[in-house]
């Protein structure tokens, strides 16, 4: 019973709506109540977006610019979100299963903390993708996160497990802290693996390399300041 | 008038003098100076350029603050904790957002205590103890012109006797009027530092052999030497300034900093301190950090406080046309932030609080002039160091305090809002 | 006015042991039945139900700097929502609360006054402001001595006149309580990198020790006649075998006395007893310490009880500070502080399988059961050892052998080599636990009018659903625990702030200040003091804090 | 036409104008651009003659003034002619990129706008 969610209108503000695919197993009307914020407004979903059930699967898809809606696929255990435009910011946040697919853009803070699942980005992606969150030590510890296009600044900070593949470029300070885990960079870009513990970034492009890797078969090795066995490799 | 406390910047002098005749203040820089002279003000409240009451602008402010979806309340680094206070609980009343100018100019710096600590000294502490002082990416010979001569470079301290006694060294991108003041200059590649930082840390913990010959544009016998300086210090300290945290890595080369002061401190002492810009900005962090939680970026859309820089700073939520009106006091985002960010300003009701007219009043709907804290106000503000003072009220006036504006709209809110 | 009617009372201050009686409240104050119209009183019923003073918290960092910093560290911390705006301010925060938090679960508990355990004098103002913005309850704040300038000067001149006049100059100045010394001569160490180990170790730059300094400004307290007594952050604290430096530093009070209180409070004991000689081979020094404590009666303590679970260390002892940063890699602030002292903070978690935090745990329960009962209070050193919103825990387990033995069970099983605390059957009696968080803190810090219920006392109160003529405390512990985590009612000033433990009245109680400035004379160190502003970052004139800055200030004038 | 890489930042005059912003005095201290001897030497501008900046993200005319910067590296005080080039992206910080874009700057005969200028052409 996939739900199939339309935004009414241009939202003059963001929207935190917390969608996940338990919302497929609900009737339309139960959906339409589910609570979002508009604001610092306490709305109920069907005032903000149409609802339609298509299909007997556990999916959400949602249908339009969701660019100005955020924490979509939060939390999620299971199921399958479909989003056909762009996403806004924290979408698959703290997300242990499932998968999400993003035919546009996703917005910052992608992935965070992601513990399992998928996500698939067709466009581009922003800043900080699977990193921990503020305050927080371990960032994405298990999953897969796939950016067919290009992705922003701090890339799989503090990284402890999963994969990130980046299909174009990545932007500035790639995978710092990062203990464990897969980075793959298909493109080029700046600085990877400050204070890096283990892992391993690979890149196809070129990227900048910080003054305290060592030069190994493997690759290059460290970070030596943090005495890190990460390896940075091209490929 | 004795121990008049300057309201410009983070030095936060507190030894001026004050003519009250002929009204002029003595023994401050030329940035104190100006703070003290007479300058063009808002004369009056206004409504879309019509001068109106106090009570009438409030009440115009209020209706648009309670009907904003998403309001957000900006500005805050030069004006008193009390008023602070009230912006702070007015934002939470209004479900809004608090966001102030630090995230346009120290707030990297809160992001790297957030990861790393902040282990700091008072600058009574610094005058009296670091015999090696580093700038980096600072310039208080422009920023904080006193700086030097009371807490840093030539200050006179207690076991650091003066200047000769005291090795400055200044790391920046170009040769700056501090750089000049400097007994070792290192300039470095623009974008650089966070590199630089982590070759420090290697040539310190022994792992100089992996580090290339030069990084950043700075030989690797410079940094050696560097290193050796830093090792060598009884008390050091890094002050650093908006060319670490305005460039590229912000927060992470901050971060870096701190990892090599922690280093530092296995052998010697060493601390770092970030040279904040306004006098009151460390106040604008530490009443939302008692009050709410957070120093910055704090949204309350439901109910409670939120923090998130990339998502609640004010550029961001105005690129992302996240709000739907804005509260701008004491500061001038239509200045200092960028263009596009300017734009969503230009398309909602902005409601300014500010004694002196700037670009923002050019495009605010309701103006609310107010009183100058340290001359026409007394009200608590937190120098850089977080040492907090009292500053005075050395004239009167007829305009109202920040204080008083705000807690009158707080108090209508809190009517209309129940 | 208020009629609590029926109410069991327990009151150890005024030695009622759970009778059933009536209370009267007029004008913020206890007062006799006469004293009120009973006609025009709101009347509780309290039938059945435990009435006792409300709370005091003798020792917790809930204002200033350090917990700032620590809030602004640690986001992480502040995700936990505790309430949402609406009648009451927003309130967020996991351990570290913020200022409307920290009122609102002390009312909720049953507290009404907590005082502020170390305020650097220069940044008073900043703890007053946080103090202010504290609502519901009465606060305080104790000005560290131990590691300033201008205090060891006076005792290497061995000039108690002048001692005496910084510190009446210092507490008026910093609107202070009392005289609290953290680590003395340590962080003035730590400013060349170092500590002190011993008592006789030379203060780097001066010519004193630790000894000298821990007596000096006892002798200057009691000269004074100050309210409170010396309140001790003992040398050495965190390092294994540091018990020994504890019981020497407590043996100072000897040769002092005072026939209001004791002449030296140790504070958080449980960091300072540990036996042993490194971390692998750490035991309990608890038992040695209760019974040195036991043997004086002019010394108390507190214990500094570890929660198990989150925490944030933070203290003005910054050496400590760093080498606990060294040793568990966490991040670490630290504050230089002038010529006077310095701080840290570092983020910590207690965990139960972790031999040393579970060492740790068992030794504060050692202390709160083996040191009398008039000699011990309760607290965690929030938030070093954890939130002060688990007290009832530590209430629960001291009345509990039952409920140690089921804790114990889930700890690390290096306690009960380490530590004697599974061979102690004491179990404390509500009367003692009663005490030992309200009138006997009270009386430690010397506040005559708080911690008890009778004629003249403020009229703080807390009323728990639970009947101590039918409660086995011991077998109990479970409802016990409960009941004391949310007050049926608490009561401030006279007025009614917790109903059903949810609050329903917003109030902001008084800050209690020492002024003892005529006792002694300032002119005498004032030459000193302008000497020293040299090496200060601000003005003289512009150093300290008035009175009426403060929300509401409340003098106690020492005469 | 040269390729720097610009920076923004305090100067004492732009702070000591900081509170009229409205005034001739400051629309003097944040209305050039610094640059090296040789870039300035390549531009063929005289001290006081206008260039402009372009950037990604947006294009303004400013006074040029000779500097010691090293080559490559160009300044404009911060304030409203800084940020109509500057880089807006905060990359999930929230601080934008003041300082470190790439621009060109070339020689032009348009004129330096007023602060008023600037923000009617956002």
């Amino acid at each position: 019973m996939a739900v199939v969610i339309k935004p009414k209108k241009f939202f003059e503000v963001c929207v935190e709506a917390e969608l996940t695919p338990e919302l497929a197993l609900r009737s339309v009307d139960e959906v339409k109540k589910f609570k979002v914020y508009y604001g610092n407004k306490v709305v109920e979903l069907g005032e903000l977006f149409e609802v339609a059930k298509q299909g007997d699967e556990k999916k959400l898809i949602l249908d339009g610019d969701f660019s100005r809606v955020k924490w979509i696929g939060a939390r999620m255990v299971d199921g399958e979100i479909v989003v056909k435009g762009s996403v806004g910011a924290n979408c698959g946040a703290f997300m242990r299963g499932g998968k999400i697919t993003i035919e546009g853009n996703a917005d910052d803070w992608l992935g965070i903390e992601m513990a399992g699942g998928e996500i698939i980005v067709k466009g581009n992606a922003g800043n900080l993708v699977g990193c921990a969150y503020y305050g927080d030590a371990v960032g994405m510890t298990a999953g897969k996160i796939i950016i067919e296009g290009n992705a922003g600044n701090y890339v799989g900070e503090k990284m402890n497990g999963g994969e990130i593949v980046i299909k174009g470029n990545a932007g500035d300070f790639i995978g710092t802290e990062m203990r464990a885990g897969v980075i793959e960079i298909h493109g080029s870009c700046g600085f990877v693996g400050g204070d890096m513990r283990g892992g391993e970034i690979r890149i196809k492009g070129s990227f900048e390399l910080l003054p305290t890797f060592k030069k190994t078969e493997k690759g290059w090795v460290g970070d030596v300041n943090v005495k890190g066995e990460g390896v940075i490799k091209t490929f | 008038m004795e121990d008049v406390i300057c309201t410009f910047c983070g030095s936060v002098c507190d030894d001026g003098e004050f003519d009250l005749e002929k009204k002029k203040i003595k023994k401050f820089c030329k940035l104190g100076s100006s703070k003290f002279a007479e300058k063009q003000r808002i004369k009056a409240p206004m409504i879309d350029g019509k001068e109106v009451s106090y009570e009438e602008a409030i009440d115009k402010a209020v209706e648009i603050l309670v009907n904003a979806k998403k309001p957000l309340l900006y500005g805050w680094a030069s004006t008193a904790n009390e008023a602070i206070r009230f912006g702070v609980l007015l934002a939470e009343k209004l479900g809004g957002v608090y966001d102030q100018c630090a995230s346009v100019c120290h707030a990297p710096g809160t992001l790297a205590v957030i990861e790393e600590g902040l282990p700091g000294a008072t600058l009574g502490s610094i005058k009296n103890r670091a015999d090696v002082v580093i700038f980096w990416g600072s310039n208080p010979a422009e920023a904080h012109p006193r700086h030097g001569l009371r807490y840093s470079i030539s200050a006179k301290g207690l076991l650091v006797k003066d200047r000769k006694q005291r090795k400055v060294i200044v790391v920046d991108v170009r040769p700056t009027k501090t750089a000049k003041m400097a007994d070792v200059f290192i300039q470095i590649k623009p974008g650089f530092d966070y590199a630089i930082i982590s070759a420090l840390r290697a040539i310190i913990s022994g792992s100089a052999d992996v580090v290339p010959n030069e990084v950043g544009g700075v030989l690797k016998e410079r940094l050696v030497e560097l290193a050796d300086i830093m090792k060598k210090a009884k008390y050091g300290v890094i002050f650093y300034g908006l060319g670490v945290t305005q460039s590229r890595g912000r927060d992470r080369n901050i971060e870096n900093a701190i990892k090599l002061i922690q280093l530092l401190n296995r052998t010697t002492r060493w601390v770092i301190w970030p040279m904040r810009g306004h006098y009151n900005v460390v106040g604008a962090g530490e009443v939302p950090a008692w009050e709410v939680g957070y120093q910055y970026a704090i949204d309350f859309s439901r109910g409670y406080a939120r923090f998130s820089p990339a998502e609640f700073s004010a550029v961001e939520v105005l690129k992302r046309r996240d709000c739907d009106a804005a509260l701008i006091i004491a500061s001038d985002p239509v200045a200092h932030f960028p263009m596009s960010a300017v734009k969503h300003l230009k398309q909602i009701p902005v409601i300014q609080i500010d004694p002196y007219p700037n670009m923002t009043t050019l495009l605010a709907k309701i103006v609310i002039p107010s009183a100058v804290y340290g001359i026409e106000a007394e009200g608590t503000a937190y120098r850089m160091d977080c040492i907090p003072l009292r500053v005075k009220k050395i004239i009167d006036t007829n305009y109202w305090t920040d204080e008083k504006i705000l807690e009158e709209i707080l108090k209508r809110v809190e009517k209309l809002k129940g | 006015m208020l009629w609590i009617k029926n109410g069991i009372v327990v009151d150890p201050k005024n030695k009622i042991k759970a009778e059933k009686m009536d209370l009267f409240v007029k004008d913020g104050k206890i007062v006799d039945e006469t004293k009120v119209k009973k006609q025009d009183c709101t009347v509780i019923d309290a039938s059945g139900k435990l009435v006792v003073a409300g709370g005091v918290d003798m020792h917790a960092h809930i204002a200033g700097s350090k917990i700032n910093t620590g809030r602004t560290m640690r986001p992480e911390e502040m995700r936990v929502v505790r309430n949402i705006a609406g009648k009451f301010r927003a309130t967020v925060g996991r351990v570290l609360l913020t200022a409307p938090a920290i009122g609102y679960e002390y009312a909720k508990m049953g507290y009404t006054t907590s005082f502020e355990a170390a305020q650097p004098p220069i940044g008073a103002l900043h703890t007053h402001e946080e103090l202010d913005a504290i609502p519901m309850i009465d606060k305080g704040a104790l000005p560290v001595f131990g590691n300033w300038h201008l205090v060891f000067k006076c005792i290497e001149e061995k000039n108690m006149e002048k001692l005496k006049a910084l510190v009446a100059w210092a507490i008026e100045r910093s609107k202070g309580f009392g005289v609290k010394v953290v680590n003395p001569g340590g962080v003035e160490a730590w400013m060349y990198g170092g500590n002190v180990k011993s008592l006789d170790d030379q203060v780097p730059g001066f010519n004193v020790t630790p000894r000298e300094i821990i007596t000096w400004l006892i002798k200057a307290n009691e000269e004074l006649g100050l309210p409170h007594s010396v309140h001790l952050h003992c040398n050495n604290l965190g390092v294994p075998g540091n018990y020994q430096t504890t019981i020497e530093s407590i043996k100072l009070a000897n040769g002092f006395s005072n026939a209001k209180r004791q002449v030296l409070h140790v504070t958080h004991v449980q960091f300072n007893a540990y036996a042993g000689s490194s971390w692998r081979d750490a035991g309990s020094g608890a038992a040695e310490i209760a019974k040195v404590v036991n043997s004086m009666d002019n010394v108390t303590i507190d214990m500094g009880q570890p929660i198990f679970g989150h925490a944030t260390a933070m203290t003005g002892d910054a050496p400590f500070q760093f080498s606990l940063h060294k040793l568990i890699g966490a991040r670490w602030s630290n504050k230089d502080t002038e010529v006077e002292t310095g701080a840290g903070i570092v983020p910590i978690g207690y965990l139960p399988n972790n031999p040393v935090h579970a060492l740790q745990w068992a030794i504060g329960l050692e202390l709160g059961l083996l040191v009398d009962s008039n000699k011990v209070a309760l607290t965690t050193d929030y938030p070093n050892g954890g939130p002060f919103t688990e007290y009832p825990y530590v209430m629960a387990m001291l009345m509990s052998k039952k409920m140690r033995e089921g804790e114990l069970s889930k700890v690390n099983a290096y306690v009960q080599k380490a530590t004697g605390l599974t061979s102690i059957d004491v179990e404390k009696t509500l009367y003692e636990v009663i005490h030992m968080t309200r009138s006997l803190p009270a009386k430690i810090l010397g506040l005559e009018n708080k911690g008890h219920l009778g004629i003249g006392a403020d009229a703080d109160i807390a009323i728990y659903n639970l009947n101590p003529l039918e409660t086995d405390t011991s077998k109990e512990f479970e409802k016990v625990y409960k009941m004391f985590k949310s007050a049926e009612y608490t009561i401030k000033g006279g007025e009614i702030i917790v109903k059903g433990g949810e609050l329903v009245k917003e109030v902001y109680g008084r800050t209690f200040w020492v002024d003892a400035t005529k006792k002694a004379d300032i002119q005498a160190v004032m030459p000193d003091i302008r000497e020293y502003f040299n090496y200060y970052s601000v003005q003289l004139g512009n150093y300290g804090v008035e009175e009426r800055w403060i929300k509401k200030p409340a003098r106690i004038e020492v005469v | 036409m040269i390729v720097v890489e610009l920076i923004s930042g305090r100067t004492l005059d732009q702070g000591a104008t900081v509170e009229e912003k409205l005034s001739e005095e400051y629309f003097n201290a944040v209305n050039y651009i610094e640059l090296s001897e040789e870039d300035f030497g390549q531009l063929a501008v005289k001290e006081g003659e206008r260039v402009k900046v372009i950037t990604e993200f947006g294009e303004v005319v400013v006074f040029a003034k000779r500097s010691d910067l090293p080559k490559g590296l160009a300044f404009i005080p911060m304030g409203p002619y800084a940020n109509a080039v500057i880089d807006p992206s905060t990359d999930g910080t929230g601080m934008p990129q003041f300082k470190g874009v790439k621009a060109r700057v070339e020689k032009t005969e348009e004129k330096v706008k007023t602060v008023k200028e600037l923000l009617e052409a956002i």
